[in-house]
């Protein structure tokens, strides 16, 4: 029982997580900076990897204020709830083994609902504060959620389906013998755009464009409150990482080493895996400019949506015709 | 019409990531400064003679001159003046260096002027002597 | 003073007929805008339905403060007008002053003079193609294009000791020669800058996202632009010929070779191709210049005293068309200098294009006509509250002033 | 033990927002080029943000004038505690060429308080890198 509850709370479980947060983000700042010739963050820790702890901690310590027209409540205790979607969602996710801390049938539902509870929380969230740019940010953040939610959805039931599971840890183990991003390229592709879209990543960075509209649905946050909201992208951006690992990639499953012990082999792999997906949207963040919100919806609904479909279609005849079926 | 593509930036970027980065080490590196570089204002006060062309030519008003003391000149007594530098206003220009006849001025290359008391920027180094 | 209570200025502004949710304030204080300059802008879900801008954040009295300075210390003030193009402006009213006397540049000067604000040039046009990277969310860009412009601003620093405001104009001449030894590496680097002028046109041809932030937005007829005044690189995207440089050559545009660049098409896409495209013609002009220094002196030293009369002088900034406007007595000051700057007259375009764009496209098309705010905000005394005139020396329109604005002030100098 | 790592985010994470108080632009391009790859500020955590509600140092540059003192003071307000201030360039600092003209001040520190003047016209970005490295070592 208390191995179990220090498992949740220190590894692989809440800490961890936050610290691969923070690990995330470093590499984000630092794949950019040098991809752009700069060092980027390099005097705090080695290399700067203390960074994003040091921005935390600072913002923990400052002032909180609150803007007089704004909602208190919500505005005081939405960002803990917006803070939970993802540290949750990270449960179900197996990462030293093929069981997941808090797996059960039919998580991936509930990290479906969880998605969607985030979106949610981050809109009223936005529109608590009240000011005319959040307004606009809140717009934008609701239009947004609408245009990706469809394809990342597809894109998710796509593996469900061929792996005919709806618990992570059924699709991953369905990925034995091959991975799943092999049957359906097109699905990881646009779950990646998607995620993209769900973390405001450039070229999506829409709801929080800093040059139109300050900073978004941030603007009105300071301190505390800043430093969790910042925190749960980056937790997001990991879940997001993780769960793509083990949608598409099979996640921690790998050809064995007879020397290293399994759990380890397992975590290795996971480690690998989710670190190269980071890279691709790194890679992708940097090499693009924002595009405009219609640009957006017209990309989520014209094109991705229709690719994500043909790609099901594609799914359900090899399922029908006995080709290539999961174990 | 060239083929448009999302992520054309791309080759250039891993290109730019396996190279050095361009940054400059400056705080663990001294700058190189080219040898015309005005940073900030020096004075020789041997050499000043309190002429005032400095303070009148200065277009920021860095310049103001101060009595120090009187000197006779045939039977009259003439005050001695000498300038004292409001650096923090200085827009280092230059034109006070290429004004004053005795070469007492000079643009040194120190350019690291940050302080959090304007007054350390009031350079009454003329009124030692 | 009418009886009748004056109208608030929001209600002279026409702002009344809007309701407050579709107010969205762009600025003052902004993060695209570097400098302080306020929009109203009226909107209906995303789309712009009317832009009211409200300009004078940068307002400093210039052109005042111009009558009670002598001469020389001018030519510093006029220099910081903006940091951008701050050369231009020091030689468009060192040209007005040397129209007043009867000196003749020394050719040397005048090339020296035109390496300089050709080098000005590059480094604006690169410092606006890095800030559209930025403002169109292509942090990337931006970076690039700021490395490269540092070659720029190293050159600069070694030929005139600062890079920003070179102060190297006098009236009749240039306060310094080019430095020994300079020539090869200048070429050598403009050779650099036109590779990658080259490589950043390829970028904003073919990435799609960058297209599709800049390609048909901030489209204007021709008719349009020459209407509302256009000048500079806004006149020459539409495709009408105008360029200082070329129609009324100044220092020594008559006798290096170049072309202007201008365009069909007429959107965003196209200013970018275009200031790359001049960027690359400078960089040109000055390896021309630059080998073809002619041998000379420097610079005629004049009294500070100017001759009586009025004269007018203009020169293409890159921005466009800078114009100033010198009145002298016969004194130690002036009596009168005004200076119009490009940015005032790109502005009418500019609204003109924000209307029916969204949101999104404010800071793309807003910051097209690449707007230098502190340029822009002269002189304009208009009193709508009375309608009293009156004249006002310098000394007691400053007095005015402090009490207005600074009642707590202190002395002033 | 808190007070001390405290201290220690503070010193290395120094968010900076600007604020243009009728800037000649001068000042502003050279923070702005502070941050690009040849100088690269972020390599001691210091980023430009957006908002003055995420700032911990408030650069100003520019001629404090009557249209900005009030927009200044109120960004000043709006910036959480602990916060520093920074002058940056000569008009800042006291008015610099514009000195006399009718419609500025001679300095941001009439208008709120200033922890660190930088001056120069506009200063070298390495003396803007300067000027904030000294702050933060006087950050408490």
């Amino acid at each position: 029982m208390i191995n179990e509850i220090l498992q949740a709370i220190i590894f692989p479980g809440v800490l961890f997580t936050i610290a691969m947060g923070f690990l995330f983000d470093w590499l984000d700042r630092k794949t950019a900076a040098r991809m752009q010739g700069r060092i980027g963050p390099k005097i705090t820790g080695p290399s700067g990897i203390l960074q994003p702890l040091a921005d935390f901690l600072k913002l923990l310590f400052k002032e909180e204020i609150i803007p007089s027209h704004a909602d208190r409540v919500i505005f005081l205790f939405a960002p803990a709830l917006y803070f939970l979607a993802p540290l949750l969602s990270m449960l179900f996710i197996p990462i030293i083994g093929p069981t997941p801390l808090a797996g059960f049938e039919f998580d991936l539902l509930a990290i479906l609902f969880l998605l969607a509870y985030a979106a949610f929380v981050v809109t009223i969230l936005s529109y608590s504060s009240a000011s005319s740019f959040t307004t606009i940010a809140t717009g934008r953040l609701v239009l947004q959620y609408v245009s990706y939610e469809i394809p990342l959805v597809l894109a998710i039931i796509t593996a469900a389906l061929y792996s005919r599971s709806l618990s992570v840890e059924g699709i991953v183990a369905s990925q034995s013998t091959l991975w799943n991003i092999l049957v359906m390229p097109f699905a990881f592709g646009v779950y990646i755009i998607a995620l993209m879209a769900e973390l405001e990543k450039p070229p999506f960075d829409i709801p929080s464009a800093k040059t139109e509209i300050v900073a978004g649905w941030l603007t009105e946050f300071s301190g505390r409150a800043l430093s969790f909201l910042k925190l749960t992208k980056e937790v997001g951006y990991v879940f997001g990482s993780a769960l793509a690992v083990s949608l598409f990639l099979g996640g921690g499953l790998g050809p064995e080493v007879a020397a290293v012990p399994p759990p380890v082999l397992y975590f290795v792999y996971f480690m690998v895996k989710l670190l190269l997906v980071g890279f691709l949207i790194f890679v992708l963040k940097t090499a693009l400019a924002r595009i405009k919100i219609g640009q957006a919806t017209e990309l989520f609904w014209k094109i991705l949506t229709p690719v994500s479909l043909a790609q099901i279609a594609f799914v359900l005849v090899l399922i029908q015709g006995g080709v290539l079926v999961a174990t | 019409m060239p083929r448009r593509r999302a992520g054309a930036a791309i080759p250039e970027m891993f290109r730019t990531m396996l190279e050095k980065p361009s940054t400059r080490a400056y705080p663990y590196q001294k700058v190189e400064l080219p040898a015309r570089f005005r940073g900030k204002l020096d004075i020789d006060p041997e050499r000043c003679t309190g002429c005032q062309v400095c303070a009148m030519v200065c277009p920021a008003g860095v310049i103001t001159m101060i009595d120090i003391g009187t000197r006779k000149v045939g039977d009259k007594e003439l005050p001695v003046k000498r300038p004292v530098f409001e650096l923090s206003t200085c827009i280092f220009c230059g034109e006070c260096v290429d004004n004053c006849a005795f070469k007492a001025l000079e643009m040194t290359k120190q350019f690291e002027l940050a302080t959090p008391h304007k007054e350390d920027l009031t350079m009454r180094k003329a009124l030692t002597k | 003073m009418t009886e009748d209570k004056p109208p608030r200025k929001e209600e002279s502004a026409g702002l009344m007929k809007y309701s407050a949710e579709n107010l969205v304030p762009f600025g003052p204080i902004h993060p695209a805008l570097k400098e302080p300059e306020y929009f109203k802008l009226v909107l209906e879900g995303e789309k712009i339905v009317e832009v009211i801008p409200r300009i004078g954040y940068v307002h400093r009295g210039l052109e005042k403060a111009a009558e009670s300075r002598p001469w020389v210390q001018n030519m510093y003030m006029f220099e910081r007008t903006c940091g951008i193009c701050s050369f231009v402006h020091s030689l468009t009213y060192g040209q007005a002053v040397e129209g007043l006397t009867i000196y003749e540049i020394p050719r040397r000067a005048k090339f020296i003079r035109t390496i300089i604000a050709e080098l000005e040039r590059i480094h604006s046009h690169l410092l606006w193609v890095g800030l559209m990277g930025h403002w169109a969310g292509f942090e990337t860009l931006f970076m690039w294009v700021w490395r490269d412009r540092e070659v720029v601003l190293d050159l600069v620093e070694a030929i005139s000791g600062n890079r920003i405001h070179k102060s190297m104009n006098a009236f009749c001449g240039v306060r310094r020669d080019m430095p020994e030894g300079m020539e090869d590496r200048i070429v050598e680097r403009m050779k650099f800058l036109v590779d990658r002028a080259n490589y950043y046109k390829g970028i904003v041809d073919t990435e799609e996202t960058m297209l599709e932030r800049t390609e048909d937005i901030g489209r204007v007829s021709a008719e349009t632009a020459e209407k509302l005044c256009a000048v500079g690189p806004m006149a020459r995207y539409v495709g009408l010929r105008r360029d200082i440089r070329l129609n009324d050559p100044y220092a020594a545009y008559d006798e290096v070779p170049f072309d202007i660049v201008t365009s069909k098409e007429g959107d965003v896409h196209a200013l970018l191709k275009l200031r790359l495209d001049e960027m690359i013609v400078a960089a040109n002009m000055v390896s021309y210049a630059v080998k073809h220094l002619p041998e000379g002196p420097i610079r005629i030293k004049i009294p500070p005293v100017i001759p009586a009369g009025e004269h007018s002088s203009h020169s293409e900034a890159p921005r466009g068309e800078i114009f100033y406007y010198v009145k002298s007595s016969g004194g130690r000051t002036p009596d009168r200098v005004k200076s119009r700057q490009p940015t005032m007259a790109n502005l009418p375009t500019a609204l003109e294009i924000l209307k029916g764009q969204t949101i999104a496209d404010v800071p793309v098309v807003l910051t097209a006509i690449d707007p230098c705010f502190g340029c822009m905000d002269r002189m304009s005394f208009l009193d709508i509250e009375s309608n009293r005139q009156w004249t006002w020396s310098g000394e007691e329109l400053r007095r005015y002033g402090i009490n207005y604005y600074f009642p707590e002030r202190m002395k002033m100098r | 033990m808190l007070e001390r790592l405290a201290t220690w985010s503070r010193k290395r994470s120094p968010w900076v927002f600007h604020i243009n108080a009728s800037s000649c632009n001068g000042c502003d391009i050279e923070l702005v080029a502070s941050l690009t790859p040849l100088y690269d500020i972020e390599r001691f955590g210091a980023i430009l943000v957006p908002s003055p509600r995420h700032a911990d140092v408030l650069i100003v540059t520019g001629t404090v004038n009557a249209q900005t003192k009030d927009r200044l003071r109120r960004v000043y307000e709006q910036v959480p505690e602990p916060k520093h201030v920074i002058a940056l360039g000569a008009c800042a600092a006291a008015g610099g060429v514009f000195k006399g003209c009718y419609n500025v001040g001679q300095g941001v520190q009439d208008v709120i308080p200033v922890d660190m003047f930088i001056p120069g016209c506009p200063p070298r970005p390495e003396a803007i890198m300067y000027g904030v490295l000294k702050l933060l070592g006087e950050v408490k």
